[in-house]
């Protein structure tokens, strides 16, 4: 088999994340998220459902693997509602998880779309806030980012898109997983925590693209492998590598 | 008596339904479903938008408008090419202060449409959506009243509905009978909220074939005020189920953003008065074959 | 692992979701799709039902529940057979005060359900729908708040969760993905807003006719807690493109509620005890297929 | 040709009062409606759009008519909206005329399907108001009633389900006919008066059948007969009568 790719081990840490029955929901640019809970439907978690934000696709087939979150190759579902229907379940209770991400995020997960600066002097404005408004009410959301450096980790988000763990009662769980092109992170005390580190990555490499301090617990392992089984499901769906090979 | 037919050129439904200052509702989502052929002839007719309301994601559709200088104001839940990257007038416009953004999130554009489908005064949100930054940086369009069950402080977003909404489906009968064949995204309560609405559709078709489809999702004639037939409308964008989004010339436009736009608009806008003409400078027959060789569900 | 099924009998899916003193829903509308199957399995379970929600226009589905002296509240909005005549067990049980009626109407019964499918604390209603005496009539459930926008008085109704709705539609498959063929009356917001929610179906299809079919108006198995297999299920009222009402049906039920209300559920509840055995004392074969000849569209 | 029922009289003198281009809605228990409604388009008003209340069909053909609002014989139409979206529709300013009726109607045009009685001592139930309070902002509503006589036709409704020229500032234009089994109606400064009797009726019996003071003009002609065109097409569309002979 050829080399596992840093995406390919996004998706699956992303999956096994996934537990059977979850209700899953993503939005835009979410190949990835695509793939990693198309991934779990069929290895430990076939009872996963997950939605495909815009195209209002629930349980598409995914074979191949589209990389616009509203393409018609998603209409092959069990489902198609339509968006407003798709909002009502991102409030209702049986959203599970949410994949997330941000222009910047910080040490307690909330995660701008706004843009950087300050309210009436926005420097560089991001695409928008979109869903993550709705990561308030959902059980607990993965945090997935397509780089990892001092720009997009920061102390404090310079605007709140998607709520972490803020001041006041949060009617979610809150974040719980955090991946990106270096490693895997969680949570500890509502603060992030670095759990793992792909090959070749080292803790210190991730603490130095880091903005913030990172809770380092002694022992840091290696973020596993995709199994040959789990490989060869996500080579399946996305024989183009467009999700797989779309992190250098 | 006769029945009245809907089918006009793009021109024409811009000239009679599109004022200058109005409130425009565009339809679409991300880069699917965007009705490119009318707003390249608001463009052309270089009409003043004065507030721009869209699906949660809007792309080319927003940002061409805003980089011909078109638009005074934007209600923005995300403006972006999704894989492709960020969105570049609208980024330099809004940076600028050239735009006015209107901060909201998705909440906000289905919640604002779907209050303004109903005729309801303002559309309360679900608990929790306070927690952002969002209803801070846009107080006019977000506020609290009571619950009057509970008394408990609820956020609420002011309804819309725009003064025209251009939305492209698949087909349409000459009254306006529609059928959307794809995702839906919000462009039917954006076609219930606004006040008047142009169709661009793929193929007109006869009632016949409407009424034997009624199980399909449509929009009833009654809500729509022009049937514009323009195959391949939506390009650079896909239209579910006819042809997928034109992934080269997105690349082309955003690189021209950045480089020379106006050689854009000039080339794909202002040049071509016709679609027809259009879909020649884009690269004709062979371009639309390649879009549309894919494997489509049922 | 393998996937779950939802496919159970309609005992089982009573005894399982349907609670004493629960809020319950019931789809359909009118003499169409009422989920009679899984209605008489709550008669005959006995189950109290805490207060009965419906589509605005509730039949047999509400009166027969309210004949069998199991309903405490009912939301009422309109419960009648239309040119067939009043609701006789709505009627008596109301006048008497064993029935207590929250009174109501269609914007109620559509806005207050679409409220709990968004999770809206509250729903504000269009201006104008405050003229009339149904909300004087009814004041746990109507109430006024503030628009945050202009300062005015604004009439609200209240968000309504039920506790389970049971709904009938034409095609699930094991899952609970579902298709409904016909009208979709007020059932969609029905299954969004509730909590748990029982389908029953005139077939049990494959997950592969879904897939090919998902371009159909449909409810992700996602939301469906269990599927009924009941074949002719909503007799006697119509299954939209299965079948129709039996009139001469509804004629002998309306007759007997004046008359012996108790000998018509003996006959036709109590008596039969499964579906099969129901279709067999209502005329078996030669009704049912009496009832599904005639042109249906498409 | 045989001789013309009520039923047709009835429901050619609503089609006469739709204008080309407006658009039309009903509830329960509307065949009369339905079959007025696409009478008029086949007749002067081409650009008339129905929609047939819980069914959601808008512009159903028609051919039988059936006698459920809600029959899937319906579904043979220009468009099928969801309920919900049919109650959107309701609201909107497109609605030119609804199709009304009640247990009591009073001098006022005011609609009650509540019950007869008083608040806490309703000692008959109607049905319920289902969709009467959307008068409220209909451009203009049609009453029309399958009996007329003192019990019904009341000075002043028990309870307003759907309101007629009520105290205070209307949306609506409120109503502008009332057709009833005796003859037409129209209304002169907000109180109800006599247009036309049908055959066989006179003045003096449509005032003794009316629970109040109905405005009688000097000359109150006879409710004209379809056209042999107009009984064509209703017999064309209901050719079992169901609508047309429903009054007796």
């Amino acid at each position: 088999m050829v080399e596992v790719t840093v995406g390919e081990r996004m998706a699956a840490a992303m999956a096994r994340h996934l537990k059977d029955g979850e209700v899953v929901i993503m939005g835009a640019f979410s190949a990835l998220p695509m793939l990693a809970s198309r991934l779990a439907q069929l290895t430990h978690a076939p009872n996963v459902s997950f939605i495909c934000g815009g195209s209002g696709a629930i349980n598409p087939t995914l074979e191949p693997l589209p990389e616009s979150s509203c393409d018609d190759r998603l209409l092959r579902a069990e489902c198609i509602y339509a968006l407003p229907d798709v909002i009502d379940l991102e409030a209702r209770p049986e959203i599970d998880v949410f994949f997330a991400g941000g222009l910047q995020i910080d040490a307690k997960g909330n995660c701008n779309l706004v843009g950087i600066g300050k309210p009436g002097e926005i420097k560089f404005r991001g695409p928008g806030s979109v869903g993550l408004p709705f990561l308030s009410r959902a059980g607990r959301y993965i945090i997935y980012t397509m780089a990892h450096n001092t720009r997009n980790f920061v102390p404090e988000v310079d605007f709140i898109s998607g709520p972490g763990f803020v001041d006041g009662e949060l009617l979610s769980n809150g974040p719980s997983l955090v991946v990106t092109p270096l490693g895997v992170m969680d949570f500890e005390d509502k603060k992030m925590r670095l759990k793992s580190t792909h090959p070749g990555v080292s803790v210190e490499m991730v603490k130095e693209n880091t903005g913030f301090d990172l809770i380092v617990p002694d022992n840091v392992g290696e973020t596993p492998a995709p199994t040959d089984d789990e490989l060869t499901i996500m080579r399946r769906l996305d024989p183009s590598g467009a999700a797989r090979d779309s992190i250098r | 008596m006769t029945r009245k037919e809907k089918v006009m050129e793009a021109g024409d439904a811009v000239s009679k339904f599109v004022k200058d200052g109005c409130l425009l509702g565009v339809g679409g989502m991300h880069m699917h479903n965007n009705a490119m052929a009318v707003i390249r002839e608001i463009i052309r007719q270089k009409k003043k938008i004065g507030g721009l309301t869209t699906s949660p994601s809007a792309c080319t559709n927003a940002d061409m408008l805003i980089g011909a200088g078109l638009v005074e104001e934007i209600y923005c839940s995300y403006v972006g090419f999704e894989h492709l990257g960020l969105a570049p007038n609208f980024r330099k416009f809004s940076e600028s202060g050239e735009l006015k953004v209107r901060d909201c999130d998705e909440a906000f554009s289905v919640y604002s449409l779907r209050g303004g489908a109903s005729s309801l005064p303002f559309h309360p949100l679900p608990k929790g959506l306070e927690a952002t930054s969002v209803p801070n940086l846009n107080e006019d369009d977000y506020k609290f009243t009571k619950d009057p069950f509970t008394g408990e402080d609820v956020l609420c977003v002011r309804s819309m509905q725009p003064d025209v909404a251009i939305v492209h489906c698949q087909k349409a009968d000459a009254y306006g009978n529609a059928i959307f064949e794809g995702s839906k995204f919000t462009d039917f309560d954006m076609i219930k909220a606004s006040d008047k609405v142009i169709i661009q559709v793929e193929e007109v078709v006869p009632s016949e074939y409407i009424l034997e489809k009624s199980h399909k999702i449509n929009v009833p004639g009654l809500l729509v005020d022009a049937v514009v037939d323009v195959p391949f409308g939506c390009h650079p964008t896909a239209c579910h189920r006819y042809y997928t989004y034109d992934a080269d010339h997105l690349k082309e436009y955003l690189k021209a953003c950045k480089e020379d736009f106006p050689a854009y608009l000039d080339k794909y806008v202002y040049g071509p008065k016709t679609n027809e003409d259009y879909l020649e400078v884009i690269g004709g027959r062979e371009k639309a074959t390649k879009l549309m060789e894919r494997d489509i569900p049922w």
